[in-house]
């Protein structure tokens, strides 16, 4: 194992499946000579070349559809969104071409497709570039969506991404981009299957869902819970958002029969909620509280850093659920 | 297979006519609802599809908007297939799963059937970008309506094909209406065929009630792109004799127009020019019409005895299972 | 009192408001000389003429922002989506410009704007042509949603839309269009208030909360249960997505104790999900069993009618559901 | 008001000089992590905006994209307001609320600062359609960059007003980059300036680089839009000296052209003529370069000695209260 970035992690899992399959391109604005905004391709020009790393103009639509096209007869693209707050000018390739595909041509055409880039909110990016998009796109029947948390997680799900024969979303958060973590070696074959979620620490008293940027919240809290309230916190981090690892959720919510949700999306139809209503229909009786959600407040994001925070969800807001739950 | 020029004649003329009456008993069926949900006749426009077929390769990608029964079958997907995918059944092109708007045939290099206006041409923009990608030969032939130059992704994908130098054709049926709107009250331009200049993409207009002179200036195009990929874009000015849809009676034209686009018919003008030439008789045009009609009609008894797609396949559709190998 | 349709009702609420405001101006694809593609916009044109009553290009994206711009400087537009399926071309003015830009100007400007058209799967126009878009709107913070189920509501709820100085989405149903009702004469200013649910039958054993195409199912519903298995239940029509009518709800399910919510949306973070999620977490000690949801399988729409029923919500399926709350 | 000639050009290059000097301590204030977010400079393209606002009327709607502080001080937002919005403070043109890349001012007719590329094209045009629905003599300035040219909403908005006639002047600022792609490796056209052709409106070539002719031609435009609302399209030519944010080293070009640019630098430039044609001494313009740095300068104070906006009003900017009376 080693210790890399998120962001080098991601960058590996794009220069690995580049080099393993002649059909995997990778196209977007500012993937290539400027090696991306957020630098997740660097050096992939330079490695794979002008072919096969495509820089495009500002036509979100334009190329999100010509990855599905080029899906279409047989070609891998990774379509990147600078941000998917961007991808909202693309809506329509996403959730029409590329899902329905498969059962419009009742099952001639699958597209096997990857849209990735940054989601969520990042720091005082302002309401039109701060939309987290996991809740809207996980409604659409035909995509599968993960959001990885850490440079292990990012390597393994990317890579799994690109190989998939169906269309995927790899919800990457800005804010982790730099964030480190231990990763098997390179020449290792990391693959982590989708709709497998990961208890990323073990407890018994209540069990924290979480994912993406709240991951790392989830942990700290879970610290502090265990030793200022001596709560014992569960963190379950899904992965994947769809497919949902249901088992997981049950297994761990059998045993601590108390849940909270931290989630990055808006509240209003959120992951969150889905997650409540399936752990409530399937095991009710298991649940000694209410199942409690901390999402964002469901306002559009203001620019001011003050603001933005209370926005977001935050440790404070986590164990205040907690102790709710946990009727302390 | 055989340059463009050497393509029968006739056999295209029984294209055109296999289509018509197709579709004639397509509208019939849509009346006695054997077919559900929206459903629009391509009757009128036969020249365009069919030309452009005969100017390209089996194997040129082919895919076009929701007007999408024509391009099938010209591409070869049997009569068949077509009506059982307007019945929903499981013979259907699309298993029944699309629909009237939604036709697929993967073995013929039929793409789509796309029904969001405009959104399936940066589907053929990618196709052209894979073939570039792989150093095919291989041209695209993208078809859309008059309505559909305002949308985005019209636009994007233009001045992509343009940026990249994709072996394309944009070929924008000009039927002078989206449903109600007439392209003059759609598009800031006089003529549509100007838009092209604005991606440096060379433009044509070609006279779409003219077999020949479709498949002939077509051919030239395609064959320019095959030698040096580069996008085209044609204009070609059709008509259709039907409402937008089968529920659009259509009052927003004149009986005249009709009338005058009627005296240009495709089909009419094909089989004089052949008989004229005496490569055609009046017989033998009454044999392929009677072929044609008796090919639509056994199509419908075909669709009618199909199964409907089973329930229980409900959701092998949504996800494909396993991964690239 | 007197019986129209829901078409005629949308009709009389878009007349009426034209005729009172001349600020009021109605924009869509064949909303004027073709009197709409589903006729609700009929005789409008020559009532009030081509400067109020705009044709437009295959343009969602361009006349929804056209729609907005003009709202920043006083007027009151209402947009047509032919169908909101094709709003998703214009989904980046619908999420972004219109409920963001009070918030980014700081209180500067607000957006009078009213977003209208069928939604939700008609009838075998597949899977393109049946989207079921009010969850995914209901995300997002800055707009409001209503869903009217009878012309009484589609007339009284459209006409306030249009006098809200918020974006608000109406979103109709076309197979209701030719549904009928009674609605009050034509002299009488029918306004009904966004986020007031209304309780549509009156019931004891379990809460069916129902919207737009599903009120019409859940009655009847209702009517087989009380007859065939001597259970009563009360119906409540949310008429509005969001604000959500949580009283209301919270006010039936303490006296029932026992929920089944049916929409018409996909099930994967669909409104139900937040509806659970809220009821669960208010009133927890209230429910006597888990809460059930009846919404669309989670597939795209197959064109075939038999698929496409067995993928819409159904009288069976809703039995079912309630069987299942009521343990019967 | 006096029409354009007769505004005070000497005024206007101290707004040129106070728009340079409010971006350089901008910047100086980003670096220190006052400034969050994105922040785009606008240095180098003075010119554009002012003479734009020199040569309209103030009441003129006037919206642009994200590199939007030099527009907001043209409009005559105050430097306060403005440095104050980049602090995130309560005093901002948009109460803190919106940041470097949503600058708004009612008053002021600046109806934004828009972040998402090519979207408020559309707005303008429906900015554009309100003043002729209520038939005012107003004309709408559409600002936006190269990098717009090629999004569908800009398509859409620009065909829509050719269509409806709408009194908008669509102003490019080719800056001759979008973040690091040029426009060469952007658009499928040689000049920017002809895609509005396909649209049927007029295009002009402007230099950007200098004031009177930014004026001049744009005066032209706006007064024939005046007298026959219609829809016109600006090139103007010009170019940022910095990055495209604050994060951008900007590697992609070269030092070259950058040195080329500043030669013709506007505020250089305008200050020259107006020596040359004794309308300006040196002391004078050491004196309105003075006052800029002062009022630049004191911006920061304000900035940093107002409230931030109240955390209570979290919820009051999601919704507005009431209904039209
Ligand atoms: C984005 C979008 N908006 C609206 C529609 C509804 N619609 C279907 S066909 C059509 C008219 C298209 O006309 P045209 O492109 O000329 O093709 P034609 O019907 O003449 O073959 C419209 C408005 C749609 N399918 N997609
Ligand atoms: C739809 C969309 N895609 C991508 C971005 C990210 N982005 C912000 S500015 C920019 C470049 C714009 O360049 P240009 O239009 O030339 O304006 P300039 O920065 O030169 O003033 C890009 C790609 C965005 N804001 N919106
Ligand atoms: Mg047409
Ligand atoms: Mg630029």
């Amino acid at each position: 194992m080693r210790e890399i970035t998120y962001r080098q992690a991601l960058n590996e899992a794009l220069a690995e499946e580049l080099a393993r399959d002649p059909n995997v391109f990778l196209m977007g604005e500012e993937v290539a000579e400027y090696n991306g905004a957020y630098k997740v391709s660097q050096g992939l020009l330079e490695r794979f070349g002008p072919r096969r790393i495509i820089d495009t103009p500002i036509s979100e639509n334009g190329f999100a559809g010509m990855g599905v096209g080029a899906a279409m007869v047989g070609l891998r693209p990774i379509i990147e969104f600078m941000t998917f707050s961007f991808s909202f000018v693309a809506f329509d390739q996403v959730v029409n071409n590329a899902p329905n595909m498969l059962t419009m041509s009742g099952g001639q055409f699958n597209i096997p497709i990857t849209f990735r880039g940054p989601n969520g909110p990042a720091h005082q990016l302002g309401a039109t570039h701060s939309h987290a998009t996991e809740c809207l796109y996980a409604n659409v029947p035909g995509l599968k969506i993960c959001t990885p948390a850490t440079p292990r997680d990012a390597k393994g799900l990317l890579k799994t991404a690109i190989r998939d024969n169906n269309p995927v979303l790899v919800l990457e958060s800005e804010l982790l981009y730099s964030s480190k973590g231990m990763v098997e070696p390179e020449d290792f074959e990391l693959l982590i299957p989708l709709g497998e979620a990961e208890l990323k620490r073990e407890g018994s008293d209540v069990t924290i869902i979480c994912y993406a940027q709240t991951v790392p919240l989830a942990l700290a809290v879970a610290e502090t819970l265990e030793s200022d309230e001596e709560i014992s916190a569960e963190v379950l981090d899904l992965r994947s958002i769809k497919p949902l690892d249901l088992e997981a959720i049950l297994k761990s919510v059998s045993k601590t029969h108390r849940v909270v949700i931290v989630e990055q999306d808006r509240p209003f139809c959120g992951v969150g909620a889905e997650v409540c209503y399936r752990i409530q229909r399937e095991i009710f009786d298991a649940l000694d509280a209410p199942i409690m959600r901390v999402a964002q407040e469901d306002v559009p994001m203001p620019y001011n850093e003050r603001l933005e925070q209370a926005v977001l969800p935050n440790a404070e807001k986590l164990i205040a659920a907690v102790r709710k739950v946990c009727y302390t | 297979m055989p340059p463009p020029e050497q393509r029968d004649e006739v056999e295209m003329l029984s294209l055109m006519l296999l289509i018509r009456r197709f579709e004639e008993r397509a509208s019939q069926q849509y009346q006695a609802q054997k077919i559900g949900g929206f459903c629009h006749l391509y009757i009128g426009q036969e020249a365009v599809v069919c030309g452009a077929v005969a100017a390209a390769r089996p194997d040129d990608y082919l895919i076009t908007a929701y007007r999408d029964h024509a391009h099938a079958l010209a591409r070869g997907t049997t009569a068949d297939a077509c009506m059982a995918e307007l019945f929903g059944k499981a013979t259907g092109c699309s298993r029944g799963l699309g629909g009237s708007m939604h036709f697929f045939d993967k073995e013929h290099h039929m793409y789509g059937g796309h029904a969001i206006v405009a959104a399936h041409v940066p589907l053929a923009a990618g196709m052209a970008f894979a073939s570039k990608y792989r150093d095919e030969e291989r041209v695209t032939l993208c078809f859309f309506g008059d309505g559909a130059i305002n949308q985005g992704a019209f636009h994007e994908a233009l001045n992509l094909a343009g940026l990249y130098k994709l072996p394309i054709v944009f070929i924008c049926e000009n039927n002078l209406f989206a449903m109600g709107t007439s392209v003059e009250r759609s598009t800031s331009l006089k003529e549509i065929v100007e838009r092209a200049e604005g991606y440096n993409i060379p433009g044509t207009v070609i006279d779409g009630m003219n077999f020949r002179e479709v498949r002939d200036k077509l051919a030239e195009i395609i064959d320019s792109i095959r030698k040096d990929p580069h996008p085209a874009f044609a204009e070609v000015r059709t008509y259709r004799y039907r409402g937008h849809s089968m529920s659009d009676p259509a009052s927003y034209r004149t009986k005249e127009q009709l009338e005058e686009f009627r005296l240009h018919d495709p089909i009419i003008r094909l089989r004089a020019q052949l008989t004229r030439e005496g490569k055609l008789t009046n017989e033998q045009f009454d044999k392929l019409d009677k072929e044609a009609k008796e090919t639509a009609l056994a199509s419908v008894k075909f669709a009618e005895e199909s199964p409907e797609p089973p329930l229980e396949k409900l959701y092998d559709y949504t996800y494909v299972n396993g991964a690239s190998a």
